[in-house]
């Protein structure tokens, strides 16, 4: 009977009295923490972590592929899937690739909607975030919970508006699928006070928790510097003290002529990732009272549309904001009704390539944390 | 004027260990029925605060939920994996469950009504606690599983380290009460429960019980989110029941220890003047307050990191515990009164539950930054208005 | 094997290279799960005319204490998980998620299974105790949904392990899922006989 | 060697737009042809000159192109891989793509983890997606495909659903009969 693995016998230190091995935990492809199939095998000397090598693939369902094999249309059931908890944002993205490609306009009400649903989409993966997050740390469900009881109210909503709950292919290119119903205001403005509600439940559950401050601040901490290096975007390099916000560097759609400000932490560690994250849910909300206050009457989809959407000789890298970093669209077309090429630039793909560097040097408790301070989705990292 | 039969002294029928046998039949049945009425309870007030309903179609407002899950688990194929070491792994049940049950042997649940009536009750509960680590220990290193042997370890470290503040301050208790003998214990406090003349004990006791129990905050050696499952991740079916069985009677066990040491046990309101059935329903309902206590627990607070839980019962507990000591010595040596006793403690058990909040209040710098419903309120409220 | 497509002969450039895709051991690695035929232990013990009562018992307790894994592989997880919180509580039946196969006796896969990802799924789907169900959630575990013309997705989780309910939608709403379940109780109070 | 590029030569259009003009003032050596996305400025340069390109990116003060935000590998059939990568200025707030053809005989292009570490991941992927073969890579093994595959799906001459068949498992009844 052997407890010691032979397979994976990495250094042996002999000579410090007693022989130590170290093991090699295998964070297998199902496990409660890695937010679907992420596999992270760690080298562990004791409780520390040594080493850590992680593989995914699991959940490669050929994303690039198949948008060449379907045409401009077809396409968006496959980008809305890559990063499931906010649909929306993959679908703005994917839309505006398209419309930069055929040089199509997009009226400006379409704009307004388009910023309010994936605003909204972007509420709900933070919830998501801190659901899952506050399970990691040991909570056990009762932040889920309370994440899930805002959910369910966007999700409520958006299903009203767009028809479905999570993949509502409801941007088109060119515009919007349907108008907004008359009562959408009321609603939504009901639907942001029970918003408000559930980050004042959440952030006195979590944040207000000594046991929760006392494992999450000084954790693996990130310099501006090292993060670019690294390549992460979006909350984790806000989190490093870089106000770097795609929606202000950059402005694309509307995002000019709406007020809001960009937080960012200190030091870059497991907590401040999460202030940032429960902080950028109170921007969204105001960027959405903005855009109810300023939406204009009229069009919301391209009259012009041709039937079969046909484009010749177009290139573009669209970046958006995405909830987990700088979400990027590379199309290419080079004739006909399908593209030649389109590249998802993912953003959890890059932050969880930095992952063995944060990791190495803490308990395997603490790596846990920090693959949930990640926030990673699996249907965009396996793209 | 108690009429309970069978009093501590007279055994049945007078063979004292046919006696000893009956008791211990009753004293298991009751058991197991609150055991399988526990996992529901659990089940139905974790529900009850997540905003949800818990069990509710198995039998009237999922009262049958406990014998259902029993009765799947005792039809469940058990698995032995192939490298895991056969009587390690077959005996690790048993060992985890038998000190446990020997921690009932000795609680009086009602008035001189008891299994045995030790006069070294408290005494004994100690000695059998420090088998419950050897059961674990077994589960975790037999079952040939990485994660469980990380689990076992943790756990062996997690429980040795915590039986000292924990028998400490039960020593400390037993200073003040004079004697070991867990009925004499609730007699004494007919009066007034020890709970108000040694509340640091009791901050200590608590705290030092829910990580002897794995019970959240201090559940690392079951903590699912990191190693799936703790020591008991490869048994399935009967094995595994009977380690949640066990988990559940221990928690029972300590409800019922605690609350005869701190709360009066069966006598403290008005137990021996109201007779036996009054004391068992003080028994039961001071154990259940107790288990509520616990649950709460355990679904608010996220989880310590082991080297954060050595530090606190290192650097902490066992520092005040002995500090407490030292006080209680003095007191009683010099005869001082027992108020002045009871002030001391008050304000030790204050400090204590400060110096660990001021450690939260440091690090939660979350308001400046995120602002609370109200601000974000108050501020579309001026927004508004200096819109108009 | 495919002809390779012989390249518009510009007599500058080389030719391409044959493009030849080389598969290793992927084929034996996706063989289905032999289904191990068990017979009830318990009848062996049991005399003739308790036994159809220890079925309904049994298949009762079975069905009232469904404890599935905690195993989400793509989007249909997240639906997955919004049914067990409170708005679909399934807490009400008496599922409630487990993380370790040992102790779960359902496994809902939920999502889009891919062939590296198969091996992962036998090999739990081999670790859970005897009376074990699969509830195959969404397009995706049934037969490939929209993935269906990409090779390196898995058409149907029933290829390789046995599959007691499919439940169609992508996602399929928390309501199907739980249709899902339910439909599981019923099968298992049908069939209480067979299983072991 | 600089083939023909597929977008009509704007006459208006300067040689080298925007950005471009300052890369082509501070690498005067180096044969690059620029031109105008829709989004930002590309610049075609050969796989031999590329580390030379990305140094005076990254060192040069008026470019300070600190962040390699993406990597794409492309297959363009008869006129061989390419390989095309954005970069992103955090100083100047100023963005550039660069694309690398490799002739179609051999995909090698000089790998830029030495330069920018966010390039690991990128280039495993599209090593393994297109074909492309990153020299100077620390470990080039398959990141999204198991490791002992040695397919690449987004060749346009790797077929859609017929590998199933290839592979004997479509036909196949489901694994039970019930």
């Amino acid at each position: 009977m052997s407890i010691w693995p032979e397979e994976h016998v990495a250094t042996a230190h002999h000579g410090e009295g007693f022989d130590t091995v170290d093991m090699t935990i295998n964070v297998g492809p199902q496990h409660p923490a890695t937010h679907g199939v992420f596999r992270m095998v760690l080298t562990v000397d004791g409780e520390m972590v040594v080493d850590c090598e992680p593989y995914i693939g699991y959940l490669h369902r050929g994303l690039e592929k198949l948008s060449e094999a379907n045409d401009y249309r077809q396409a968006m059931g496959y980008w809305d899937r890559t990063d499931y908890l906010a649909g929306l944002v993959c679908e703005q993205a994917y839309c505006m690739a398209v419309e930069k490609m055929g040089n199509i306009e997009v009226p400006e009400r379409a704009e307004y909607i388009r910023v309010i649903m994936s605003e909204l989409s972007r509420i709900n993966s933070h919830f998501m975030f801190l659901g899952a997050f506050g399970a990691d740390v040991g909570s056990f469900g009762t932040s889920f919970i309370y994440a899930w009881r805002e959910r369910e109210r966007i999700y409520d909503l958006l299903e009203e508006v767009a028809g479905d709950r999570m993949f509502p292919t409801y941007v088109r290119p060119g515009g919007v699928a349907m108008d907004l119903p008359e009562n959408f205001e009321a609603r939504c403005r009901w639907v942001l006070s029970s918003v408000y509600q559930g980050l004042e439940d959440l952030d006195g559950l979590l944040t207000g928790n000594e046991i929760f401050v006392e494992r999450c601040s000084g954790l693996s901490p990130v310099s501006p510097e090292t993060a670019i290096k690294w390549g992460l975007t979006g909350p984790m390099i806000r989190a490093t003290g870089l106000p770097w916000d795609i929606r202000k560097a950059e402005p694309y759609s509307i995002y000019d002529r709406i007020k809001f400000e960009i937080p960012t932490g200190k030091q870059g560690d497991v907590l401040d990732r999460f202030i940032v994250r429960l902080a950028e849910m109170y921007q969204s909300a105001k960027i959405i009272e903005q855009c109810l206050d300023q939406i204009p009457g009229g069009l919301v989809l391209n009259p012009k549309l041709p039937r079969n959407l046909r484009i010749d000789n177009g290139e573009c890298y669209v970046r958006v904001e995405g909830t987990k970093g700088e979400y990027g669209v590379y199309g290419l077309a080079r004739g006909g009704n399908k593209a030649y090429r389109m590249k998802l630039r993912s953003p959890s793909f890059c932050n969880l390539s930095a992952l063995r560097e944060m990791v190495v040097g803490n308990y395997v408790a603490d790596a846990i944390i920090i693959l949930g301070s990640l926030d990673i989705v699996l249907g965009e990292v396996d793209k | 004027m108690t009429g309970l039969p069978f009093l501590f002294g007279d055994p049945f029928f007078g063979i004292s260990w046919l006696d000893a046998i009956i008791r211990i039949l009753i004293v298991v049945g009751v058991m197991t029925l609150i055991v399988v009425y526990l996992t529901y309870g659990e089940r139905k007030v974790v529900a009850r605060f997540q905003q949800r309903l818990g069990p509710m179609k198995t039998g009237p407002y999922g009262l049958l939920q406990g014998f259902a899950d029993a009765f799947k688990l005792i039809t469940k194929e058990d698995i032995r994996p192939r490298n895991a070491d056969r009587w390690v792994f077959e005996f690790a049940p048993y060992a985890t469950f038998i000190p446990v049950f020997l921690v009932l042997v000795t609680l009086p649940f009602a008035e001189n009504w008891g299994v045995r009536n030790l006069t070294l009750g408290v005494f004994f509960v100690f000695s059998v606690l420090g088998l419950n680590i050897v059961g674990v220990m077994m589960a975790g290193l037999g079952s040939g599983n990485k994660y469980a042997l990380l689990g076992g370890v943790r756990a062996a470290a997690q429980m040795i380290s915590y039986e000292i503040p924990l028998v400490i301050s039960l020593l400390a208790v037993a200073m003040v009460a004079g004697t070991l003998n867990l009925n004499e214990m609730a007699r004494l406090q007919d009066g007034r429960p020890f709970v108000l003349v040694q509340p640091l004990a009791f901050v200590i006791f608590f705290t030092a019980m829910l990580s002897e129990l794995h019970r959240a905050p201090f559940d690392i050696p079951v903590a699912e989110s990191e190693i799936v499952g703790g020591y008991f991740v490869e048994y399935s079916g009967i094995r595994w029941s009977m380690f949640q069985l066990s988990e559940y009677a221990s928690l029972w066990g300590f409800s019922v220890f605690g609350s005869v040491i701190f709360f009066g046990g069966w006598a403290w309101p008005y137990g021996d003047e109201l007779g036996w059935g009054f004391q068992l329903f003080l028994t039961m309902l001071k154990s259940f307050i107790f288990i509520l206590a616990v649950f709460w627990v355990r679904i608010t607070l996220p989880r310590l990191r082991i080297d954060q839980l050595m530090n606190f019962c290192w650097k902490v507990l066992i520092e005040v515990s002995f500090l407490l000591l030292l006080v209680n010595g003095f007191f009683l040596y010099y005869e001082w009164p027992q108020e002045i006793l009871a002030i001391v403690n008050w304000l030790g058990a204050a400090a204590l539950l400060a110096a660990v909040f001021y450690r939260g209040r440091r690090g939660s710098r979350a308001a400046q930054l995120v602002g609370t419903y109200r601000q974000a309120a108050q501020a579309a409220q001026a927004a508004k208005v200096e819109a108009s | 094997m495919t002809d390779t497509p012989t390249p518009a002969a510009s007599n500058t450039a080389p030719a391409v290279p044959p493009y030849i895709p080389d598969f290793g051991a992927e084929s034996d690695r996706l063989r289905p799960v032999e289904r191990p035929v068990t017979h009830a232990a318990y009848r062996i013990v049991l005399p003739g005319v308790i036994q159809t009562g220890a079925d309904t018992v049994i298949a009762m307790s079975r069905k009232s204490s469904l404890w599935p894994m905690t195993f989400g592989l793509a989007c249909c997880a997240i639906e997955m998980i919004g049914t067990f919180m409170s708005n679909h509580d399934l807490d009400r039946f008496g599922i409630v998620p487990w993380p370790s196969p040992r102790q779960s006796d359902v496994m809902i896969v939920s999502g889009t299974v891919t062939k590296k990802m198969a091996p992962a799924i036998k090999l739990l789907y081999e670790q859970m105790p005897n009376p074990k169900y699969v509830i195959s959630m969404g397009a995706c575990a049934t037969n490939g949904g929209p993935y269906t013309e990409y090779d390196r997705v898995l058409q149907g989780v029933d290829k390789i392990i046995p599959v007691d309910v499919y439940v169609p939608g992508c996602p399929p709403r928390p309501e199907a899922l739980l249709d899902g379940l339910l439909a599981l109780q019923r099968k298992i109070m049908e069939e209480k006989k067979m299983i072991g | 060697m600089t083939n023909e590029n597929p977008a009509p030569a704007e006459a208006a259009a300067p040689a080298f737009p925007g950005i471009a003009a300052a890369i082509h003032a501070a690498l005067p050596g180096v044969p690059m042809t620029a031109r105008e996305t829709s989004t930002d400025v590309d610049i075609r340069v050969a796989p031999g000159d590329l580390p030379a390109v990305v140094e005076a990116l990254k060192d040069r003060e008026e470019l300070a192109f600190d962040y390699l935000r993406n990597m794409v590998g492309l297959d363009m059939q008869e006129a061989g891989l390419e390989v095309k990568y954005h970069f992103y200025s955090f100083k100047h707030g100023h963005s550039l793509q660069v694309t690398v053809p490799t002739p179609p005989g051999n995909p090698h292009v000089p790998s830029l983890t030495p330069y920018y570490p966010a390039a690991n991941w990128h280039e495993r992927e599209a090593a393994e997606m297109v074909g492309l073969v990153f020299d100077g890579h620390p470990n080039l093994k398959n990141l999204l495909l198991e490791e002992d595959l040695r397919i690449h799906p987004l060749l346009k001459a790797h077929p859609l659903q017929a590998i199933e068949i290839v592979q004997g498992i479509e036909e196949g009844k489901p694994g039970f009969e019930f």
